[in-house]
């Protein structure tokens, strides 16, 4: 296991440093992340939802349906913790209190 | 080169990170060493993500003075999108956090240990 | 609403697995019907976009009216709403044979399990139907999270299992996201569109081939493609009974499909995508007879069906590897024949284990004089594992040998050929206890001699049922359904 | 649960910083558009301030929220998001668009109002959750495994 752990991390470091330098540089105003999609959310984002927070126009607005998505996977986490402990719940009887 | 190695040196810093995460998942043998490894590898890619919203010369992406009308000029602000979708990702890496925190909880109490050569070994007993 | 049912096929899973745990402190029966009544919902809005779809060409929804580049859109193909109709269609008939494995639990505590159930399905239809990358991600993560729980909910020893299943699954889902950031970082879009509308201008870009290496290996994991099954055998085995049907059904094919969808659809055109398919088509060639082998090789039948899947996921992912019409066909036709075998195979698993305790070959002695209608179910199952001509598993493997051939790759031809026997040797085995040896006269008591409740019955005869019918319409299907799924001009 | 710790002390200092934790949660959720904060953020230290009344005071009633509390909070916090959403299908919109609500409002702040309403369902959402966990996990008497039995 051990030297399969090696093998698998050289593997996973040559081919990230590799590609890393083709990336484009951080912090590149021109590259495409920073061309493509994301004007609209700065130019028209406070014009068009309201919010002068561009992270929470897009959380909130363009992409709530990912909030949503997120909100439910901690939902699902809180379920799955009070299942696999198997905690009481129920206002019925004793358990309901801690 | 000096120029090249610094324009992408988050890059690299955040491959390290995962490469320390993934080193700590796959041969640590306590199960908390695993989990909190997983969780420096969720933080590698929460990094490269922020690495590229930055824009040089932009600023927090919060429009502080205007009223909705004018239009803001896209380079002044850095991009907002990772930023979003690195809040969700962080989000995801708690609950995982705490799934994994709830399994581990139940294994030792009934094991006794979160080794996993003693684990085993009490597995087969 | 019905212009709303892509985005229902998902939202009702969600809403009603939210309304569950609240019902479930008043009253358990209500909960129980929610959860059906949400099923059958999904159903039928995958079954109106199946229809829709088919007659006039896919179905883009933008949610929250954002046009798609900047918001998220849902896109239904044949491809995407058959498989949504696939996966709520099982969950129903799962959901009908958890009722009598829930009735001994406490009220709150089987609700939490009906809510995961419910929410595993949201994250699973959810994958199904997006179109953007980061989305997929988000429900990869609600269907792996539920999917954790549920199998944790059995035995401890299920819980070290799935421990192991989270910290692989984990990093499986982050490869993935770490591919859709470099996507991201080449294109600056999300979109799975909008990527394969910019894709050309980066194809060659070594940033390009990193981002196809970690979300294909990603996927794969999810997956349980061969070098990376090591968690699916543990977790399936000591999961409780009532979900594993389900589990093993659906979801490592969801998986499969996405990068399917992926490589296809959206990738295709660059040259590390075919290479990366060639590597693919090998690992499936190794999963297939290694799978095989091992499941020869265990006396837990379900620890069995658990190798077996490891293999049929290599038929699958073998056919979508190959890439030819015929081996396409023959994947997608697996895919939906297999959902219903193993499920099959799996509920009948259960049941008897339900009935004896334990799952090991000894239970299976002479068990047809107990369960005759389950055992009859079972050898058709195993018989269309097997690959024999009347069922559904026959026509799917000769459309993966013929595809096959088509390419000239006889070493395919010759695993494809050989893993069938090999799992006639395990199925046979199986059947061999169950008829032909003597049941063991200890530990005689009047519940193990029973058939099960009619409850947990119904779904296994109605799974089997469907294989026969498959076998006897597959060319309907085909026609019908599975043809207009194919990725337009990629041959 | 017993509490971890327990003196006047700490008890005092409970009561007089929770009220502003509180107020500081809200703040953070309700200017969640302008700052950095949000539906996240806010619930947290919203979750925050139960977790500090459980962690010292022997008897969490008269402070709200027992466990069976928390996993209703969430529910009705996730119920008012899908709420939301399927609330646009009356005004013949697509799910989860705000801007069909029938609100005299210019277009913008309509958006602003369906955010902001999905926004408190997710802090009611994440406190809950957040409150539900911390109870599992410190719970002391749950259920005994014994070897091989299917629970």
């Amino acid at each position: 296991m051990k030297h399969f752990s090696w093998f698998v991390m050289l593997i996973v470091a040559a081919i990230l440093i590799i590609a890393g330098r083709e990336l484009p540089r951080v912090g590149d105003p021109e590259a495409p992340a920073a061309t493509h999609v994301s004007p609209r959310y700065i130019e028209r984002g406070h014009h068009e939802t309201g919010a002068p927070n561009f992270v929470t126009a897009v959380l909130a607005d363009y992409r709530g349906y990912d909030t949503l998505g997120e909100t439910s996977v901690i939902f699902t986490a809180g379920l799955a913790c009070a299942l696999i402990l198997g905690i009481r719940l129920g206002r019925s009887g004793e358990g309901g209190n801690a | 080169m000096m120029s090249d190695i610094l324009g992408h040196l988050n890059y690299w810093l955040a491959t390290l990170l995962l490469l320390i995460g993934l080193h700590g998942m796959l041969i640590r043998p306590n199960l908390v060493k695993k989990l909190m490894a997983m969780n420096v590898m969720q933080v590698a890619v929460i990094m490269f993500f922020i690495s590229l919203a930055v824009k040089t010369g932009g600023t927090a992406p919060i429009e502080l003075h205007g009223d909705g009308h004018t239009t803001p000029h896209a380079a002044a602000y850095i991009n907002p999108l990772p930023h979003a979708l690195m809040l969700t990702a962080i989000v995801v890496g708690v609950s995982t956090t705490g799934v994994a925190l709830a399994l581990l909880i139940r294994i030792y109490r009934y094991y006794g240990t979160l080794e996993e050569p003693e684990l085993l070994q009490r597995m087969q007993e | 609403m019905t212009a709303h049912a892509p985005v229902l096929i998902v939202v009702i899973p969600l809403a009603i697995a939210v309304l569950v745990p609240l019902v479930s402190l008043r009253s358990d029966q209500w909960a129980r019907s929610l959860v059906l009544l949400a099923l059958l919902g999904a159903m039928t809005c995958a079954a109106i976009a199946l229809a829709q779809t088919l007659s006039t060409g896919p179905w883009h929804y933008h949610l929250g009216g954002w046009e798609p580049p900047w918001g998220i859109e849902y896109v239904l193909d044949p491809l995407s709403s058959g498989m949504a109709l696939l996966i709520s269609a099982v969950a129903i008939l799962v959901a009908i044979y958890a009722g009598p494995h829930l009735s001994g639990w406490a009220a709150s505590r089987s609700g939490l399990f009906s809510s995961l159930f419910l929410l595993l399905n949201t994250g699973l239809l959810g994958m199904v139907v997006t179109g953007d990358f980061f989305n997929l991600y988000v429900f990869l993560e609600i269907s792996s999270l539920a999917a954790y729980a549920l199998l944790a909910s059995g035995t401890i020893q299920a819980t070290v299992a799935t421990f192991r299943y989270l910290i692989i699954g984990t990093i499986a889902a982050t490869f993935y996201l770490l591919g859709v950031g470099y996507l991201y970082a080449l294109t600056g879009t999300l979109n799975m569109a909008d990527v394969a509308a910019r894709l050309p201008a980066v194809a060659d870009s070594s940033p390009f081939i990193v981002a196809v290496i970690f979300i294909a290996v990603g996927l794969s994991i999810k997956a349980a493609l061969f070098p990376m099954h090591g968690w699916l055998p543990d977790a399936y085995a000591y999961a409780p009974p009532t979900v594993i049907g389900f589990i093993s059904a659906v979801m490592a094919k969801v998986s499969v499909y996405a990068l399917f969808r992926v490589l296809y659809f959206i990738l295709r055109p660059a040259e590390i995508v075919e290479q990366t398919l060639t590597v693919l088509s090998w690992a499936a060639a190794i999963a297939i007879l290694a799978g095989s082998l091992l499941a020869v090789a265990q006396r837990d039948i379900r620890r069995m069906l658990a190798y077996s899947s490891v293999g049929q996921m290599g038929y699958i992912m073998l056919g979508f590897a190959l890439g030819t019409r015929a081996a396409l066909i023959g994947a997608l036709l697996h895919m939906l024949n297999h959902a219903i075998m193993k499920g099959c195979l799996f509920l009948a698993a259960g049941g008897v284990q339900w009935r004896t305790g334990s799952c090991n070959l000894d239970d299976f002695a002479g068990i047809s004089r107990h369960m005759p209608l389950t055992m009859a179910a079972v050898v058709v199952a195993a018989i269309s594992m097997i690959g024999l001509p009347p069922t559904a598993g026959f026509f799917s493997k000769w459309y993966l040998v013929t595809g096959a051939i088509q390419v000239h790759a006889w070493v395919f031809v010759a695993v494809l050929i050989g893993s069938s026997l090999l799992s006639a040797v395990y199925f046979f085995r199986v059947i061999e206890w169950a008829y032909l040896r003597a049941p063991e006269c200890s530990a005689t008591s009047a519940i193990r001699h029973q058939e099960l409740p009619v409850q947990m019955l119904m779904p296994i005869l109605l799974l089997a049922t469907s294989i026969l019918l498959l076998g006897l319409f597959n060319q309907t299907v085909i026609s019908h359904v599975i043809q207009y799924a194919l990725p337009q001009g990629g041959f | 649960m017993k509490p971890l710790f327990g003196s006047v002390v700490l008890d005092v200092a409970c009561r007089l910083s929770v009220p502003f934790i509180i107020l500081f949660a809200i703040y953070v959720i309700v200017h969640g558009h302008d700052s950095p904060g949000g539906g996240f953020q806010g619930g947290t230290i919203l979750a925050a301030t139960f977790i500090l009344i459980r962690m010292i005071r022997q008897d969490v009633k008269p402070w709200g929220l027992d466990r069976t509390g928390a996993l209703v909070l969430a529910c009705c916090g996730l119920l008012l998001y899908t709420g939301i959403g399927l609330l646009s299908f009356l005004f013949a919109g697509n799910y989860l668009d705000y801007g069909v609500f029938p609100l005299p409002l210019e277009a913008g702040k309509i958006r602003f109002m369906g955010s902001f309403g999905i926004e408190i369902g997710v802090s009611m959402g994440v406190t809950g959750v957040l409150v539900l966990i911390f109870d599992a996990l410190t719970e002391e008497d749950s259920q005994d495994d014994k070897p091989g039995e299917p629970t």
